[in-house]
């Protein structure tokens, strides 16, 4: 157990199968991965459209732009929002009187 | 059909269910109770089988009304089938759990779930829309913390208000109308608004919502499964019933179906994640009802009918992630997915079932209600609905299932989940799976026939497949520069502030004032005040004059008051 | 003037009474006191029915008897009511009972407590109360 | 007459009479024999013969629009003394007999664990004088003899109330305190007859209802209106002249609270019915004005002000004896509306409401036999420990809430129809805070009844529920809920009542 574990610390990255390598580095994979579909969809969707990107003229264009600005909006809105309405874990708890002063949940 | 089925035709499945629960909340023995679980479900599923022709049965009289206790058409059978389903279902998932509250509490809820949705008059509506209330209270008293005892009081105040406001509005109704019937209503009278709020209440509407996300984080493990499948999507039912198609739900359920992302995005507690996220569900279904199409009312029950069981899928993982580490705080979890793979997949079918991915049950039936806006040609519903569903719903279910399952690890000592609870969300996690590929089977159940509309098209595939690449994208990216999810252990404020806090510290305030009046007046006085605060004491305190035991001299004083009332009013009576 | 107050002099007593005795109800605080005031009220009533039966003019309801005839009414004669009197009675029996009843019942509380004062009786039954807690 | 059903022609032709008169009878050997159980028995017998008379009358006046007249002593009215049944009283008989049998049941084991040994002969002697008291007020055509069963229904009253000063001493000032209202209400009811008298010169109602019908304008007339009602309604514990009622009520014997609770306040109700739509024309304008200015106002300031009182009490009785004086505003509610419906609605509630206080009290009783409980607080673990009576008392309460499929909700339901038909959303509105609050102190109650545990020691005194207590509880609890489904009978009993009330008024 030890042993692995002094193996596997990060002093000395690069030692390890491909499989670790992938493994650790699966977050940054799947982005990248996730990236290219992206842009492949839209690349698809410009190249065989005649009218540029909305390849489905009843369907409100590019549409499909939505999710990547909405997601954008929704995180740094929920952001602003933890930074606004942010109280500790106890505060109802603490509020009515269900915990004392020094008290925990 | 079988002989056998014969004898059930016309009998109401509630009452299997609802017997059932009786005889589980009375029996001592573990596994008679949970046979009674498995059994129920099972009659009521034959007696929905059995009632295979549309019409009235189990018409009680009642002298002055009547009592239609089993309406079968084709809006109610589909909400009755899939609440059996998940009665059933959660008897499976529930059977390692011992105990006796919770057990008959579910089957109760289930059947007068499934009783409300068959009333075909507002009284038995209303009835069951208690029972409902009354029987998933225990749920959350289960849980046995002072913070669930307090939540589960709250629950319970909001949800009785919402049968009184029920009851009120259908007098109302019946004296304008002359009819109990719960049928279209509408809201161009008072007691038109009076219901659409009673339903609103359990429907989630905003600033109506806060008991949701309250209560369902606190109840137990199994219990928070049941209660995620019941309550609202009965509320969904009575709208359709009641006010399909009219246009202030759109707004209603727009506004629903966008605003809780923001706050599933910043809960830390993974279950009242899923709770906001419910309440973005239910906006789908509300702008469906409020489209009022043949579409897009097929789409919110055919919502309705997935978002059942895949919200329950969720609440069923999450169960189980409670059962093994005593904790759903994203600040708490992660990593599960090595000590808990099976829990950890059905956790991923239920989230891109939630998000809507092809070959999935969301996607067969969020499309429909999107149709449905297209048809009607609202752009603005139909823009707001995509940014809703496959951009940020997918954020909030992929929040989920990362915080728990990958991620950074805490928790390496646990074990797989029970096979029982394994095996009800295989169960749930096979229809969902099974939904999306089989879709005709679901469209069958619909109120109204659509054979020729055709989810797997090219463009409508492709064009959702892009969505929520682009949402797991952003996902990614907020996640790779550690803008999210959040870490840290916090409560946001939401509508209950102002009644938790709000309200709360005014009654504080007023208590505290009291207090220092009483105070006030009991030092500041003299002592040849005292005399009158002893008085007004004697009067006021519980055996003082008011109702103490010699009121007679007070008595015949009120005797003359009310004389020379009657005798004013009588004397100045015009002669008729 | 006169005439009109000296025909309505027994209602004018009547109401006195009645006020009278409703007020020594209402504000008494002893329980013999009270009953002394409930007969006093009742008493006013009892006063009313017999100003009812009188008419003015009018004979006791004293019939002449006749042999062989029965009673004989003379038209020419205005008689007083009798009716109201023949209520009243039963309406004495009746207050004369209540007062009798209210009285044991003040024997008894007097047994039971010491006092027949009412604040006394409440004081008691608030500190019987008290030392039970609410 | 009509000819009965039921009894022999000869008995049957003299039921009204008979019903009156073999209780007071029997009151005289009841009170000679001495022994408990002769008295007991005696007394049940008189009930029993007076409950056959009662549903001897029933029966003969379910015809529309019967009406039996019984010339007492042979002179015809409105010259003599007339009994009078009709639609309405004969209702009211059947309920204050069958009552006063239930209660009777319940009070041999009540009755010897409440009241010493010498006193029982005596006690059931003074029961039977009130009962026959009551059936007198209930029966009688003329103004005047109401007046006098009024008062032989209270002096026994206030005496059986006294009774209660074995167990607590203030059963004698709450007995005290009901004498001296009861004896201001009688009287101001006697000078509001006399009035009537003065200004008509007849004491039969029958006669008074033809002859008040001109007179609207009258003064007298009005003023005489005035008296009775306030007198009556200080009978019928009309907020606020319900002062008497939760002392007299909680420290009574039990059966005592139970007979009083099911029946006394119920009488005075009728007797208002009978004199607001029956002797005054509904359609004058002063009785509709003082119904609809001072009384509904009154009933629905009781309706929440009672049952807020109710919330904080800490006898049990005396929080059921809070919420009757709401109760009561409801059935005053009815009659206030003034019209068919809510006369209609009222009687029913009437009904419904003896049926559950009924239960209450009886539960409450048992309680009391077999633990000494009387506060709230005591209550806690009684479910378990005596699941038959505890779920009756349940029962009763969800009446009480108005719970669907309990007669609460029936009559609630009614009155509701009633006020949305006058269009008085505050009336409806004021039913549901009042039911909400019912539902806080019913809760007070059952959640010490079956959630809290039971307290050390007191699974040592386990004493079963006497079987004579059981057999009415359970019966009226199962009425509670047979009539809560099958609603049918009750609200045809108090339509028909409500016609009689107010066809008789406007007929004559």
């Amino acid at each position: 157990m030890t042993v692995q574990r002094d193996i596997k610390s990060g002093v000395n990255p690069p030692t390890g199968s491909l499989a670790e390598r992938i493994r650790s580095h699966a977050g940054l994979l799947a982005t990248i991965g996730l990236g290219v579909l992206v842009v492949l969809g839209f690349g698809l969707e410009t190249v065989l459209s005649k009218n540029g990107l909305s390849k489905y003229p009843d369907v409100y264009g590019a549409y499909e732009v939505l999710p990547l600005v909405a997601g954008v909006l929704a995180i740094a809105l929920a952001r602003l929002l933890a930074g606004l309405l942010h109280r500790p874990a106890d505060f109802y708890e603490r509020a009515a009187g269900d915990l004392e002063e020094g008290e925990d949940a | 059909m079988p002989d056998i089925l014969a004898v059930l035709n016309g009998v109401s499945p509630a009452w299997f269910l609802i017997v059932a629960g009786l005889l589980a909340w009375g029996a001592p023995w573990s596994p008679v109770r949970k046979a009674l679980m498995l059994i129920g479900p099972c009659f009521a599923l034959l007696a929905w089988f059995a009632t295979h022709e549309t019409g009235v049965y189990g018409v009680i009289d009642l002298g002055p009304f009547q009592l239609e206790t089993f309406r079968f058409d084709s809006l109610s059978r589909i909400w009755v089938l899939v609440f059996i389903l998940i009665a059933f279902i959660n008897g499976v998932y529930a059977l390692h759990e011992r105990n006796r509250m919770t057990d008959g509490a579910a089957l109760i809820y289930a059947g007068a779930a499934v009783g409300a949705v068959l009333s075909g008059d507002l009284l038995t509506l209303f009835f069951f829309w208690e029972l409902t209330a009354l029987a998933s209270a225990p749920l959350i008293f289960a849980a046995g913390a002072p913070m669930a005892h307090r939540a589960g009081l709250r629950y319970l105040a909001i949800q009785v208000l919402s049968g009184v406001l029920l009851l009120a509005g259908a007098a109302v109704w019946a004296s304008q109308t002359g009819s109990w019937g719960c049928d279209a209503i509408g809201v161009d009278s008072a007691a038109g608004v009076m219901l659409l709020l009673a339903f609103g209440v359990k429907a989630g509407f905003p600033l109506l919502h806060m008991w949701l996300p309250d209560a369902y984080p606190k109840a137990t493990g199994v219990g928070s499964v049941v209660l995620s499948a019941f309550t609202t999507k009965l509320a969904v039912y009575a709208l359709a019933r009641g006010f399909a198609g009219e246009g202030a739900l759109i707004a209603i359920g727009l506004v629903m179906a966008v605003f809780p992302i923001v706050f599933a995005l910043v809960s830390n507690d993974l279950r009242q994640t899923l709770a906001y996220a419910l309440i973005n569900q239910l906006g789908f279904m509300v702008v469906g009802v409020g489209l009022g199409n043949e579409l897009a009312l097929n789409g919110a029950a055919a919502n309705a009918f997935v978002g059942v069981i895949y919200m329950a899928l969720m609440f069923m993982t999450l169960g189980a992630v409670l059962h093994r580490t005593g904790t759903v705080k994203a600040t708490e979890l992660g990593g599960l997915f090595k000590s808990m793979p099976v829990t950890g997949v059905c956790a991923i079918i239920g989230a891109l079932s939630v998000a809507g991915v092809p070959l999935f049950s969301g996607f067969v039936a969020k499309t429909l209600i999107l149709s449905g806006a297209h048809y009607a040609h609202n752009d603005l519903a139909y823009a707001i609905l995509v940014y809703a569903s496959a951009g940020v719903m997918e954020l909030s279910v992929l929040k989920v299932v990362y915080c728990a399952f990958f991620g950074e690890a805490r928790h390496h000592q646990v074990r797989e989940a029970p096979q029982t609870m394994l095996l009800g969300m295989a169960l749930a996690a096979f229809l969902c799976v099974y939904l999306g590929v089989d879709y005709r089977a679901l469209y069958e159940l619909l109120p109204f026939g659509i054979d020729d509309y055709e989810p797997y098209k090219l463009n409508n595939v492709f064009g959702q497949v892009q969505l929520l690449l682009g949402g797991a994208f952003v996902f990614a990216l907020a996640v790779g520069f550690k803008l999210f999810p959040l870490k840290s252990d916090h409560t946001i404020l939401d509508a209950d502030w102002f009644y938790r806090r709000l309200g709360d510290g005014a009654a504080r305030w007023g208590k505290a004032m009291g207090e220092l009046l009483v105070h006030a007046i009991n030092t500041a006085l003299t002592a040849g005040v005292a005399r009158l605060r002893a008085r007004l004491f004697n009067l006021f305190n519980p055996a003082g004059a008011l109702s103490r035991e010699f009121p007679s001299g007070l008595m015949a004083l009120w005797t003359a008051i009310m004389l020379a009332a009657v005798l004013l009013v009588s004397y100045f009576s015009p002669m008729s | 003037m006169i005439e009109i107050v000296a025909e309505r002099f027994n209602y004018a007593v009547i109401i006195i009474l009645m006020m009278v005795g409703l007020y020594a109800v209402i504000a008494t605080g002893n329980l013999i006191k009270r009953l002394v005031g409930l007969s006093i009220f009742q008493t006013s009533v009892f006063l009313l029915y017999i100003s009812i039966a009188k008419v003015f003019g009018g004979v006791p309801p004293i019939f002449d008897y006749k042999e062989l005839v029965g009673y004989k009414i003379d038209p020419e004669v205005v008689y007083s009511n009798p009716l109201p009197h023949v209520l009243i009675l039963t309406a004495i029996v009746v207050g004369v009972a209540t007062l009798a009843v209210g009285l044991a019942l003040v024997v008894r509380i007097r047994e039971a407590y010491g006092a027949i004062e009412d604040h006394a009786i409440a004081e008691a039954d608030y500190a019987f109360e008290l030392e039970k807690g609410f | 007459m009509t000819v009965g059903q039921w009894l022999p022609t000869a008995l049957a032709a003299h039921a009204p009479v008979l019903l009156v008169a073999v209780p007071l009878i029997l009151s005289t050997p009841a009170a000679i024999l001495r022994t408990g159980r002769a008295g007991w028995a005696i007394a049940l017998s008189g009930a029993l013969l007076a409950l056959l008379c009662a549903v001897e009358l029933f029966l003969a006046t379910r015809a529309d629009g019967a009406v039996i007249s019984y010339a007492l002593g042979g002179w015809p009215p409105p010259f003599g003394i007339e009994f009078r049944v009709d639609g309405l009283n004969a209702a009211l008989l059947l309920l204050l007999t069958g009552a006063a049998v239930l209660a009777l049941i319940f009070a041999r084991p009540s009755v010897e664990n409440e009241i010493n040994a010498d006193k029982r002969s005596l006690f059931y002697s003074a029961f039977l004088v009130s009962l026959s008291g009551l059936a007198g007020v209930a029966i009688t055509g003329d103004a005047f003899n109401l007046f006098v069963f009024l008062e032989i229904s209270s002096i026994p009253t206030y005496a059986l109330i006294a009774m209660g000063a074995n167990r607590d001493r203030r059963a004698l000032t709450s007995a005290f305190n009901y004498l001296v209202m009861g004896a201001i209400g009688a009287t101001f009811f006697v000078i509001g007859v006399g009035f009537l008298y003065m200004a008509t010169g007849t004491l039969n109602m029958a006669d008074l209802a033809r002859l008040l019908v001109d007179m609207d304008g009258d003064r007298v007339v009005r003023m005489g209106f005035a008296f009775i009602l306030v007198g009556l309604g200080l009978k019928a514990a009309l907020f606020p002249l319900h002062l008497w009622l939760p002392g007299a009520y909680a420290y009574a014997p039990s059966f005592v609270t139970v007979f009083l609770a099911t029946t006394a306040t119920k009488v005075a109700f009728y007797v208002i019915i009978r004199f607001s739509f029956d002797v005054f024309a509904i359609d004058s304008g002063f009785v509709v004005n003082a119904l609809t200015y001072v009384v509904t106002p009154l009933a629905i300031a009781g309706m929440i002000v009672a049952s807020a009182q109710a919330l904080f009490q800490t006898d049990v009785r005396r929080l059921l004896a809070y919420s009757s004086v709401a109760q009561a505003g409801y059935m005053m509610l009815g009659l206030g509306m003034g019209s068919q419906a809510g006369v209609s609605a009222g009687v029913l509630h009437l009904i419904n409401h003896a049926l559950m206080k009924g239960v209450l009290f009886m539960a409450l009783g048992a309680f009391a036999i077999s633990y000494g409980v009387r506060r709230i607080e005591n209550c806690k673990g009684l479910g378990m420990m005596m699941p038959m009576t505890a779920s009756a008392f349940t029962l009763g309460a969800l009446s009480l809430i108005g719970v669907p499929f309990t007669v609460g909700f029936i009559s609630k339901f009614y009155l509701i129809q009633a006020a949305l038909a006058q269009g008085w959303i505050f009336a409806v509105a004021a039913i549901l805070i009042s039911s909400v609050l019912a539902v806080f102190y019913c809760y007070r109650i059952l959640v010490n009844l079956w959630v809290t545990p039971i307290p050390e020691g007191r699974r040592d005194l386990a004493q079963p529920t006497p079987y004579l207590i059981l057999v009415p509880l359970v019966g009226l609890a199962l009425a509670n809920l047979v009539f809560g489904v099958h609603a049918a009978p009750l609200v045809d009993i108090a339509e028909t009542a409500a016609a009689a009330a107010i066809n008789a008024g406007t007929g004559s």
